[in-house]
């Protein structure tokens, strides 16, 4: 197998992508000699479906996905498993199972909180369940069901009234409220910030990542890991199917999670790095904007992705009769 | 009265086509960090921003020869579906239209799906296969746009042409072309325009590399990218098709003068 | 349809074999068969809405026959288009060029020949000139009154020197002295040109004066072709006689005959009616106004209606015996002038000036 | 014998083109997609190979749906009427214009289309949202207390496709416009016709035309901009086309395909009653 | 300008006030006057390009005046609209609406006046046979041959009755009869209703035979204006002499004064000369060729040149003493069927029909 001159990954564009340029393509580069090609065009599902209609003749090698549509790619087959004794990975051991999927592995992980203004808000809201509170009437910002974290305001919505995580039933009992507190539904994250930034919202849901941002933006916010727990959010890389590069492949995915370079998602992004030896290389400062307790780390909530995953569909044509049917 | 009516309509029209383009054109100028209105200062840093974004570049290039290719292309095809159509009543005349029209209402991003299922089977390249789809979505603009002039035209003057001895081709591009030369115009101008700005169908149609403009905006913005930046793309964009076209109109318009 | 082709004679320019033309709401011609002499000046007279232009554009390819043939130098061109025929053609609206120049609009039939730029300018420069718009070279259609217009039309159809011409109502916008200055020029440059020209009017003395021959339509079909002179003397039905020119349509008994003539008796005067076979039964017969001349000494005797002073000529409505009859006289200075109305005058005629008529009664 | 090809098959040749490119490359994924329609949804495929109405059953039954249709038809229809209202007088207008300005007027009108819908949509936040130019203008003065959104609306979304529609409409109808011969204006004076009357009865039918071209392309944009809808409309102002892109994002194709041809056929019964309504050829004259 | 609206008198309904009118590349109209009293049958006529639509257009207000005032019934419309100004039209190129059919083009005018539908059914309908089109009523323009556009475009201006009726060349497209037929009917017409009619036509026998008064124009200026009668017998130009008809202009010294009348020699022949002042030099004046009839008495002799027979005339082309002289002779039984070329004809004329001519040699 004779080496090719790119490898193409499919990925998000902005500032990540030219994160994901700079901090990893760019050492990958003059590691290897083989340059990495961005395509930015595509949302996560489309990149699964231009992965599985090219799995006869696969031009991709690289996909980067967020733990939600994993369970999606892996369905439809478009991953390569990611062999842990490849010696190609050799930092996949050390990333924790919960960062992992079968033919996936994590890069950055954040948890999903509720952000608020305090110079709008009188009392901080400590809980989930405190967002539906008639206060708030048209100032709190969420994610819409075509966000990819669209659908986790059912199991946040279960949570809040006291149920489970996956009682889909009182999700949407939930959901049925807020849409009367008439909230402001944000197509995608930048959304979410800028509506805090300005103002517009009063809180939100907003990973504790992105509460550095917004506050880099001048807006006024605080971070609440809610009494219900936060919400894990992951991303990362995984190996498209057939892809014609595997050996090569599997070196990059190892380079996203390389200690010893990882740290820059946390520079720029405010973002965790996946493995376990990245935090110790931060600044301090840096290490505490990233970084969860360990008591909170332990009440961080696992969503069941797959069952997720196969309720999106049904999920999103409910959701869409509350808030779009009235 | 009925004069100062229709100027009022006018400017409502402008300001509504033009409002939110100007609002972008004048922050792109901004010295400020965030897209609000009005700018607290102004500057050219976001030009240089985008300048040094050759992703930016690249799709701006990719997305000019694009839209050019595919607007003349849209636009001899549309032309020769409005002759037949405008010259015949029949099924196939009825049918033609119809089929012209439906891209336009088919969505987009099913319909480059579709598509890149038939290009993976025939192993089209990317670029080729970009540029056919551009056509097909362009094409009923460009054939509305002709099918509209040539539906006014006295075709007694094709027979006067072909009576001074030029052949239906001839007399075509000699006499009909030039008399219903704004509508073909325009049919161009609007496969330009939808070409440049086409997103849907091309999002599953790029391929690694090979980015359009508005998938290129699309994707910088996905993730945290400065809307300073893209509006001065944007702002970039119009100044300088506004300038290719007045160029244009200085080179071929005075033709158009005695036209009526 | 070779056998056909071929048995055509050579010398006919243009031959209809039963042609028939419907549009969806009527039909046009009905049955037409034509024959045109290469050479011939043809003229297609007859009245508004007979199918002139419709025969025309059958010539020229425009329209397709619903059945029958034509020919064109003994080839069937039924179904060949109009641009792989030669001609030139002036169109009954004109359908000049409106984005073009009347130069251009003139020169463009030499361009399509591939003619030299300069020859082109020559050219165009002298066929303007024949229609008197040498001035007018640089303006657009819009810009230029009917009259011009269609010179500018009959200009574009000739100066490329076609082969055949035809024109539809080429001169229907122009003054009297224009119209006969521009007759006089088609006639000599088809004469010295020799090309087959077929001529649409609606003016009998157009037709007359300009043609070769002429062919009279009613309704979708030919009621008569001839030579002027053959058709104005001696008309076949009533039709063409009162179109050709005014006429007296007049009817009576056979009451006997006079060698090749039949005598009539038209409410009590005895006529005598050349070219009919009968020699029994009722009688219709034309009688040109012209012909009739007061006769003091005549028997034939009318009451004097109406006098009508037109400029070179004095028109009489006369009441004969109950018939009304019209009789034109030249204003001379012989003419009486104090013929007065109720008063009985006598008329006389040569007897060649009253024709049978074929159709019946 | 060497007859040539008549005329009419050279029209036929004319057609061909266009059949041919739109017949591969658009009738032959649309037949596919077609066939994708009637397939089960897949969690593990593009589709799984067992036929079922289900994909336009629900469309055509469940209320949700019926809702939406109707609510795309309102948003369809007043966006046509405010479209021809607004553009049929700056179209005449500009059909006064020399060549050259309308030659302008066209550009003017043109150039902001090439601008990404997704930018034109900021310059409409920046316009109409909370802290925008109107909301904030209107504290300023004083006519309101508190800011106020006025993106995410039935309004907003009406506005938007309007600024991008226009200039199709006003461009398609001084096209026709100025093809129309001023002496039958004149003729409709000299018959007592008052300017408005004489426009009504004359210019308005002759300018059929333009009419149907404009409004067509208007339906057809207005069935299927989905990023003006869903940028200004937000998740609460759903239209059939929202639909098909959530059929996308959740990975039925077989459903989003349906959808798909449930919207091209609204737009070609919207086209051919436009064609009926309008009858734009009858400017030549026939009924 | 108040004063000069109240100072016009009542009985004019149209009056041009030094109208000049002016397009980018030409001027049409030179300063022209012209009163065109109420309820006349007014024809204007002139060559092609002459101005005469331009005159029309002006009236009906589709052009405004470069410089000069538009007078109707006494007011200053200059700068008023078509639209408020009411006259039907028929526009020298029909200008029919292509969308409707022929009732519906015919029933426009009168459904802008509010009129009931029966109403309306049964004016169309009787305007329609009026024009011979009855059968044609529900084609479109594009149906119909040029002369029944021509026709529906007729009824479509008459149909409502307008006061003043203008009229661009109406029966141009129809064949003798039928324009014969229309003359009559437009005449009865505007004499029933006392329109005001204004007509432009490029046929001076229909100005003549139709019109009350009539205008002959040239250059975009007035030559003559009056009664038929008038400017046939008395042209006051070379122009109007020779566009009214054919004339033999003729030029010689006067030699003397009989009474009222010169005594002219023209190529050694003595002429009388009526309505002229001079009594010396050179004088120019005009001789009809249907005046001259052959007189072998006469001392006026010319050599035959031409004989041209044509319909109901013989067209004798002379040389009197090296001055061509043409004359018209009617084909009455009496006419001498041999002259010959060649021979030596004598003449003579009424004294009156000699007219001199004002402009300058
Ligand atoms: N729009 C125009 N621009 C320039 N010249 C014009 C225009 N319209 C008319 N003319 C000129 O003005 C003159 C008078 O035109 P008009 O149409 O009044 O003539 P007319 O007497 O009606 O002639 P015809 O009998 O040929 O119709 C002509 O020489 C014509 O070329
Ligand atoms: N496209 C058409 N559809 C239906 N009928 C038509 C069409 N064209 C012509 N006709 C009819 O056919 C007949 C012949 O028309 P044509 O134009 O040949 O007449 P024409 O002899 O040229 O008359 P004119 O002297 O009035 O121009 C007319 O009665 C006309 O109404
Ligand atoms: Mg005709
Ligand atoms: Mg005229």
């Amino acid at each position: 197998q004779s080496k090719p001159e790119s490898l193409a990954m499919m990925t998000w564009g902005g500032l990540w992508g030219d994160g994901m340029a700079k901090n990893v393509d760019t050492p990958f580069a003059e590691k290897t000699g083989v340059k990495i090609v961005q395509d930015r065009g595509s949302s996560p599902v489309e990149r699964i479906t231009k992965l599985k209609i090219s799995l006869g003749n696969q031009v991709y090698d690289l996909v980067q996905l967020h733990d939600g549509v994993v369970p999606l790619a892996e369905a439809q087959g478009v991953l390569e498993e990611l062999d842990p004794n490849s010696q190609n990975l050799p930092f996949l051991a050390a990333v924790p199972d919960r960062f992992k999927r079968k033919g996936w592995v994590a890069m950055i992980y954040s948890a999903l909180g509720i952000a608020y203004n305090p110079n709008l808000v009188k009392k901080p809201p400590t809980s989930f369940a405190d967002l539906w509170n008639e206060d708030y009437r048209g100032q709190i910002v969420l994610p819409e069901i075509t966000h990819s974290i669209g659908p986790y305001i059912i199991p946040i919505g279960a949570m809040a009234a006291g149920k489970d995580a996956r009682d889909g039933e009182a999700g949407f009992d939930m959901l049925g409220k807020m849409a009367a507190l008439d909230p402001i539904w944000a197509k995608d994250t930048d959304t979410i910030m800028s509506a805090l930034v300005n103002e517009e919202a009063a809180v939100g849901l907003l990973y504790k990542s992105q509460t550095y941002t917004v506050r880099q933006q001048g807006g006024k916010v605080e971070w609440v890991f809610p009494k219900e727990g936060a919400i894990s959010y992951l991303s990362g890389t995984g190996i498209a199917k057939n892809t014609k590069n595997k050996a090569l492949a599997e070196q990059y995915v190892n380079m996203t999670i390389d200690p010893s370079t990882q740290g820059w998602v946390a520079e720029v992004f405010n973002y965790g790095g996946t493995h376990p030896d990245t935090l110790a290389k931060l600044p301090v400062e840096l290490q505490e904007r990233v970084q969860f307790s360990p008591e909170e780390t332990a009440r961080i909530v696992d969503l069941d992705q797959e069952f997720m995953s196969a309720n999106r569909g049904q999920w999103t044509d409910r959701w869409n009769r509350i808030v779009s049917g009235g | 009265m009925g004069a100062v009516f229709l100027r009022l309509i006018v400017g409502i029209a402008l300001t509504l086509i033009m409002g939110p383009i100007l609002v972008v054109l004048i922050v792109s100028f901004s010295s400020g960090d965030a897209l609000v209105f009005p700018p607290p200062g102004f500057s050219l840093r976001w030009f240089v921003e985008f300048f040094g974004i050759a992703e930016m570049r690249n799709a701006f290039m990719l997305s000019i020869v694009l839209a050019l290719t595919s607007a003349c292309a849209s636009a001899l095809l549309g032309l020769l579906g409005a002759i037949y159509v405008s010259r015949n009543r029949n099924g196939l005349s009825t049918f033609l239209q119809m089929l012209i029209m439906a891209p336009l209402v088919f969505p987009a991003l099913i319909l480059g799906l579709a598509l890149l299922l038939l290009y993976k089977t025939v192993n089209m390249s990317v670029l080729p296969g970009l540029f056919i789809a551009h056509v097909v979505v362009c094409l009923p603009y460009a054939f509305r746009a002709v099918l509209t002039s040539l539906q006014s035209f006295d075709t007694t003057l094709e027979e006067a042409g072909q009576s001074l001895g030029a052949g239906p081709v001839r007399s075509f591009m000699l006499i009909t072309l030039p008399i219903i030369w704004p509508g073909v115009l325009s049919g161009w101008l609007f496969a330009f325009v939808v070409s440049f700005g086409e997103l849907n169908t091309a999002l599953f149609l790029t391929g690694p590399g090979i980015v359009t403009l508005p998938i290129e905006i699309f994707s910088y913005l996905q993730f945290q990218g400065n809307q300073l930046v893209v509006a001065a793309a944007s702002a970039l964009q119009v100044l300088i098709i506004l300038f290719v076209l007045v160029l244009a109109e200085r080179l071929v318009g005075a033709k158009q003068l005695v036209q009526r | 349809m070779k056998t056909d082709s071929t048995t055509s004679a050579g010398a006919s320019d243009v031959r209809f074999v039963s042609v028939e033309k419907s549009f969806e709401t009527a039909t046009a011609l009905h049955s037409l068969d034509l024959e045109i002499e290469r050479g011939t000046l043809f003229a297609l007279l007859g009245p508004s809405g007979c199918g002139k232009t419709t025969t025309l554009r059958l010539i020229a390819g425009f329209e397709q026959p619903t059945r029958g043939q034509v020919y064109i130098r003994g080839k069937d061109v039924t179904g060949i288009p109009a641009y792989k025929r030669s001609f030139g053609m002036v169109f009954q609206n004109f359908a000049l060029f409106p984005h073009l120049s009347v130069t251009e609009n003139v020169a463009f039939g030499l361009q399509m020949r591939g003619i030299g730029k300069d020859v082109i300018r020559q050219k165009v420069a002298a066929v303007l000139d024949l229609v008197a718009l040498g001035k007018f070279a640089d303006r657009y259609p819009r810009q230029l009154s009917g009259g011009q217009q269609q010179r500018v039309a009959l200009a574009r159809a000739v100066v490329f020197e076609p082969d055949v011409l035809l024109l539809d109502e080429p001169l229907s916008a122009l003054d009297k002295m224009l119209r006969e200055q521009m007759q006089v020029e088609i006639r000599q440059l088809q004469h010295r040109l020799g090309m087959t020209t077929v001529f649409v009017t609606h003016d009998q003395e157009e037709a007359l004066t300009m043609s070769d021959r002429v062919a009279v339509m009613n309704h979708g079909r030919i009621q008569q072709a001839g030579t002027p002179k053959d058709i104005y003397d001696r008309p076949r039905t009533e039709f063409v006689a009162t179109f050709l020119g005014a006429s007296n349509i007049l009817e009576g008994h056979v009451r006997g005959r006079e060698g090749v003539r039949a005598v009539v008796d038209v409410a009590g005067n005895l006529v005598q009616v050349s070219g009919t076979p009968v020699s029994k039964g009722k009688l219709r017969f034309a009688l040109r106004p012209e012909k009739i001349v007061l006769d003091p000494q005549s028997g034939i005797r009318a009451v004097v209606k109406d006098v009508i002073y037109r400029g070179a000529q004095t028109f009489l409505y006369l009441d004969m015996g109950g018939i009304a009859l019209n009789a034109v006289l030249q204003n001379t200075a012989a003419t009486p002038a104090d013929i007065e109305t109720g008063t009985s005058v006598g008329l006389s005629w040569e007897t060649a000036s009253a024709v049978a008529l074929e159709d019946p009664t | 014998m060497n007859r040539v090809l008549p005329a009419s098959s050279l029209l036929y040749a004319v057609a061909l083109p266009p059949l041919v490119i739109l017949g591969l490359f658009f009738v032959v994924p649309l037949c596919y997609l077609l066939f994708v329609s009637f397939m089960t949804n897949s969690g593990t495929s593009l589709f799984d190979l067992e036929p079922t109405l289900i994909n336009y059953a629900e469309i055509f039954t469940d209320s949700f749906y019926l809702l939406i249709i109707r609510r795309t038809l309102l948003s369809t229809a007043i966006v046509l009427i405010l479209c021809l209202l607004i553009g049929y007088p700056v179209a005449f207008y500009a059909a006064r214009l020399s060549a050259r300005g309308r030659m302008i007027m066209l550009m003017v009108m043109m150039v902001p289309l090439m601008v990404s819908n997704v930018v034109r949509a900021y310059g409409w936040v920046a316009i109409l949202g909370r802290r925008g130019l109107v909301s904030s203008s209107l504290t300023g003065v004083g006519l309101i207390e508190r800011p106020v959104q006025y993106l995410y609306s039935f309004e907003a979304v009406t506005l938007g496709l309007l600024t991008i529609l226009l200039p199709f409409m006003i461009v398609s109808l001084t096209n026709s416009l100025t093809t129309i011969d001023t002496r039958y204006t004149e003729a409709a004076y000299s018959l007592g016709a008052s300017p408005w009357r004489a426009f009504l009865r004359v210019t308005l039918p002759l300018s059929s035309p333009g009419i149907a071209s404009g409004l067509m392309l208007v339906t057809f944009l207005t069935l299927s901009a989905y990023v003006t809808i869903a940028l200004l409309g937000g998740p609460r102002y759903k239209l059939l086309v929202s639909l098909v892109f959530d059929s996308v994002t959740t990975f039925r194709w077989p459903r989003a395909a349906a959808l798909s041809f449930a919207l091209l056929i609204i737009a070609l019964i919207i086209a051919v009653i436009i064609q009926l309504v309008v009858r734009p050829n009858r400017v030549q004259g026939k009924g």
